[in-house]
């Protein structure tokens, strides 16, 4: 797979169409984000499998925000899986990425990859790739949504007395772009008290997730207390879906509450 | 509303705790009756899963 | 730590005491999360009401510096149940009997009495601790920062020691690291007795060694703690400070104290990245750069040492650290020619036995943990594997419990102790730079208990002036019960209201550290 | 235009989490929590998340300073080490080795930390060395 993807953006890279392409490198034994700029560099180029399949996957929507604020001018391409796509198609329609100035090189997601995150369309539109995984049940809400509502609230309450408030999970969001932010203002929520207040800190950040979460899971893998956000994240989503017939990333169209 | 009730319920609150109604600020009465209606709803649902959970703490 | 951090995820067992472990090692905290959702069973004994304690499953809060007294208790009820290992005594341990003979004036209901914990739960840490397969106890300053620092650290060991739960995978005793390179600067022979590795300056083959290696005559007495130093600028002895990288009149208790003696030094010497409250007193200010604008290493608090990697160009006229050092040596007389910190690397390798397999190269990937002898060895786990001891046998030392340097009284009622938030780091040069991080917490709050609030009329949000024998500040109050009464606690990185204007030097007589975390205060609102 | 991803290991704590630094032309904007590195695996604490932040902070020290007349001044590099290394030479001689005292670093690197020891020891000839471990 990552032969077709370095045979593609080798081209891209010759031909001038971009100025960089925005992967993932293998270096000194880890997996990370990098600006790619010749085509020497591409034998380091790697999908972002580390012990398992697309476990070393980072934020690199978020990457190419802060190389497009410094560079508007300029092209730049960038790996995407089905939810890194999702995320661009978001970001565009908030006016945070300029689609003229990125070339998506899209890749599916293995089945298990899929699978373990539950995700509705484990591919982008485009990809390098002919075999897609299939589209996954949402069993990790539904086994909650199946619960009484007691041990709903005993569960969420036990994980989020774990939270050490890292903001971990607004910080990694490829779509947490805002400059002032709810969860940290004082207003809302008293700053400096660990566990921070519950359950109104998550779910502040929940409400805050409508129309905005692409269910890419970068939160959940961040977050160092192991908080099932994801799940928070996809009910949101779930409930949203159901109003406005609306899933950000999923089309081009603007989400319902875009005031922008 | 149709979106913060199902959150709420999906995390362990009773939706019936959360309710909101537009009143003008030229309503007093209306608006008098309308918490007095709310807390009595409130109250029969008993205490909070919140408040005991606090307690407990 | 004798074991690593990953192995905390799978242990049966986990006893913290004096770390509040999700504000000061929240990554450590995700690997106690994790064993408790694995069904292991978590003890928390701090004297403050912490975070980790809401999901423990014995909670305890102890007197302040009563830890001896806690702990003597446990093992007096471990002996009594028969819950010792005494296999594994009579197989890697001496010296128990003496700790026997301790342990027979602690029963529960004494101890409960000294610590204000109830028998109960005494009894049912014993269990949990010394019946689980495996078991590991987590502490950090809470224990150590004591005039008894020793005697707790060593009544930690004989816990682990007669219940055999030392030297095996998921066991230990796992001292939390604070600062990012103390197990560094520590193993790179910052201290006064030691060469790199823990090589005793007074050992004559270890002193020839050295001379070899470095083409230099060199002392074999012991040289003076930091406390140590302080008094002997204050009484001539000591005449030039060179204070690289630290922030001593935020950091150090009695900040008053060190004020007089880097006043009355006749040269002081700070290198560091910001012009700190001690820069400001230098003769000589050296800018250095910070982690992100060099190469190098770190050894983390599992001995794992770890690539520093530069990522920007040094700011302004700013050098590398090691390139300053190596200059003044030079000029000094004593020449230096390193090209690169790689270069220190492999001669600290060829010094350091603990560090012998350690080369860049290798450190590739994860890293390595030392003890790690050679380029074959891929490093050390955990330590004493199977009860094989550094010194041979596990020496166990009888304690008896001893009060604090200074206990409360009719002048001075409440006990203060100290310690560190979430968003902030030490003296508070770094973290108060950093926008995100300011506004989670702006400023220094001292908690206290409502009911000891409530006595002198003070209100969240109050400021309050808090007295001890050595200084005086000024402080915003906030009311918790997550404090005990006659308890108030303050966080000590915010340098106008300096918490260790107040704390007590009083020193450990065996490793000299200060005693920060208890103190005698007077409390009183600001009118 | 220069984008860089550096991974290197935090200056908090004793955890030793990995993160990649990012920079754009020399100027650092943000921290990726490393997902390989052994220690935190993809996450960090509220400390980690903004550590980029103080690094290029405006009030650095940028040049060496010598106090004169009672002020610290700014000064060359050569003025600054020399001045140093003769005060020192110059004290050593007259109060011996032990006249001179050492503060090691827990937040320097381990390299650093060697020379300074090696200094003290070698150069100057004290044993006078420590560190903040206990604090």
């Amino acid at each position: 797979m990552s032969e077709n993807i370095k045979t593609k953006v080798a081209e891209l890279l010759s031909s001038g169409q971009i100025k960089g392409f925005l992967g993932l490198r293998s270096n000194e034994g880890h997996i990370g984000p990098y600006l790619f700029t010749n085509e020497a560099e591409l034998d380091s180029l790697v999908v972002g499998d580390w012990k398992n399949r697309g476990d070393s996957r980072y934020p690199l929507n978020k990457c190419l925000i802060n190389i497009a604020c410094k560079y508007p001018e300029d092209t730049f391409g960038v790996l995407v899986r089905g939810c890194d796509e999702r995320g661009l198609k978001a970001l565009y329609t908030w006016n945070q990425l300029n689609p003229n100035k990125v070339v998506a090189v899209g890749i599916a997601c293995p089945q298990e990859l899929a699978d373990a995150c539950e995700c509705l369309k484990p591919y982008p539109d485009e990809c390098v790739d002919d075999e897609k995984a299939k589209a996954c049940e949402q069993k990790a809400v539904s086994s909650i949504d199946a619960l009484a509502i007691a041990d709903r609230f005993a569960l969420w309450i036990r994980e989020f007395t774990k939270c050490v408030k890292c903001y971990g999970c607004r910080d990694v969001c490829p779509m947490c772009f805002c400059k002032e932010c709810s969860v940290g203002s004082d207003d809302l929520i008293h700053t400096g008290q660990l566990p921070p207040e519950m359950p109104i800190f998550h779910l502040t950040r929940a409400v805050h997730m409508i129309g905005r979460c692409i269910d890419c899971g970068l939160c959940n893998e961040a977050c160092p207390a192991d908080i099932p956000l994801r799940t928070l994240y996809k009910k949101v989503a779930d409930i949203i879906d159901k109003e406005f017939q609306y899933r950000p990333g999923y089309t081009d169209a603007k989400s319902p509450l875009n005031v922008l | 509303m149709n979106v913060m009730r199902p959150l709420i319920e999906f995390c362990g609150i009773e939706a019936e705790r959360l309710h909101t109604r537009w009143i003008s600020s030229a309503e007093a009465p209306e608006f008098a009756e309308e918490i007095h209606m709310f807390v009595e709803k409130v109250k029969k649902l008993g205490p909070s899963p919140l408040g005991r959970q606090k307690k407990a703490a | 730590m004798t074991n690593s951090i990953d192995e905390l995820e799978n242990t049966d067992c986990i006893f913290v005491i004096g770390s509040n472990t999700t504000s000061s090692h929240p990554i450590i905290a995700t690997r106690i999360f994790r064993a408790k959702q694995k069904g292991a069973k978590i003890i928390v004994a701090d004297p403050r009401k912490i975070q980790l304690g809401m999901l423990a499953d014995v909670e305890v809060q102890q007197n302040l510096g009563t830890d001896v007294a806690l702990l003597n208790g446990i093992m007096h009820v471990i002996m009594d149940r028969g819950w010792h290992k005494q296999e594994f005594i009579d197989a890697h341990t001496e010296g128990f009997d003496a700790v026997k003979e301790v342990l027979k004036n602690y029963p529960p209901d004494k101890v409960s009495e000294i610590t204000g914990v109830s028998a109960d739960d005494i009894v049912k840490i014993a269990e949990y601790y010394a019946t689980s397969e495996a078991s590991s106890i987590v502490y950090c300053m809470g224990i150590t920062q004591h005039t008894t620092g020793v005697d707790n650290v060593k009544s930690l060991a004989n816990l682990a020691m007669m219940t055999g739960q030392i030297g095996r995978e998921n066991t230990g005793v796992n001292p939390l690291r604070g600062q990012n390179n103390v197990q560094g600067a520590c193993d790179m022979g910052g201290l006064p007795g030691v060469y790199t590795g823990y090589q005793a300056v007074t050992v004559p083959e270890v002193q020839k060694k050295f001379e070899a290696a470095w083409g230099a005559s060199l002392s074999n007495k012991v040289g003076l703690t930091i406390p140590e130093m302080m008094s002997g600028v204050m009484s001539g002895s000591v005449k030039a400070l060179y204070i690289l990288g630290e922030n001593p009149m935020v950091s150090d208790p009695d900040t008053h104290h060190v004020e007089k003696a880097l006043k009355a030094a006749e040269l002081v010497i700070v290198q560091d990245i910001f012009r700190t409250p001690t820069a400001e007193l230098a003769h000589v200010v050296l800018p250095g750069v910070s982690f992100a604008e060099k190469d190098g290493t770190f050894s983390n608090t599992e001995r794992r040492v770890l690539k520093v990697r530069q990522a920007v160009a040094p700011m302004g006229d700013a050098r590398h650290d090691w390139e300053i050092i190596q200059d003044i040596s030079t000029r000094f007389g004593y020449a230096m020619h390193y090209d690169s910190p790689e270069a220190i690397m492999k001669e600290i390798s060829s010094v350091t036995p603990s560090y012998g397999g350690i080369t860049y190269a290798r450190l590739e990937g994860d890293g390595l943990q030392w003890p790690c002898p050679n380029a074959e060895h891929s490093g050390t786990k955990f330590l004493h594997k199977g009860g094989a001891f550094t010194r041979g046998k596990g020496m166990f030392f009888p304690i008896e419990y001893k009060a604090p340097a200074e206990v409360v009284d009719e002048e001075y009622p409440l006990w203060l102790t100290t310690g560190r938030v979430f968003a902030h780091y030490h003296t508070g040069t770094m973290t108060r730079r950093a926008e995100a991080l300011n506004c989670e917490i702006p400023e220094a709050i001292l908690e206290v208990n409502p009911a000891d609030a409530g006595k002198l009329g003070i209100r969240t949000g109050d400021w309050v002036y808090l007295t001890t024998r050595r200084g005086k500040i000024a402080v915003k109050a906030q009311l918790t019960d997550w404090i005990k009464e006659s308890i108030v606690f303050m966080p000590f990185h915010f340098v106008e209201a300096n918490a260790n204007v107040l704390t007590n030097t009083a020193l450990d007589p065996i490793c000299k550290i200060p005693e920060l975390k208890v103190c005698a205060v007077k409390l009183e609102k600001v009118q | 235009m220069e984008y860089k991803t550096t991974l290197t290991t935090c200056p908090y704590c004793g955890c030793g989490c990995g993160f990649y630094l990012e920079s754009i032309d020399g100027r650092l904007v943000g921290t990726i929590p490393s997902k390989t590195s052994p220690v935190n695996k993809g996450k960090l604490c509220i400390k980690g998340w903004n550590v980029h932040e103080f690094v290029q902070h405006p009030n650095r020290l940028t040049r060496p300073l010598v106090r004169k007349n009672g002020e610290l001044q700014e000064v060359s590099w050569d003025e600054a080490l020399d001045y140093t290394a003769d005060k020192l030479r110059n004290i050593k001689e007259a109060s011996g080795p032990d006249s001179i005292a050492f503060f090691a670093s827990a937040k320097v690197s381990n390299e650093e930390n060697y020379l300074l020891q090696k200094f003290a020891r070698a150069g100057v000839g004290t044993n006078n060395i420590d560190h903040c471990a206990r604090l």
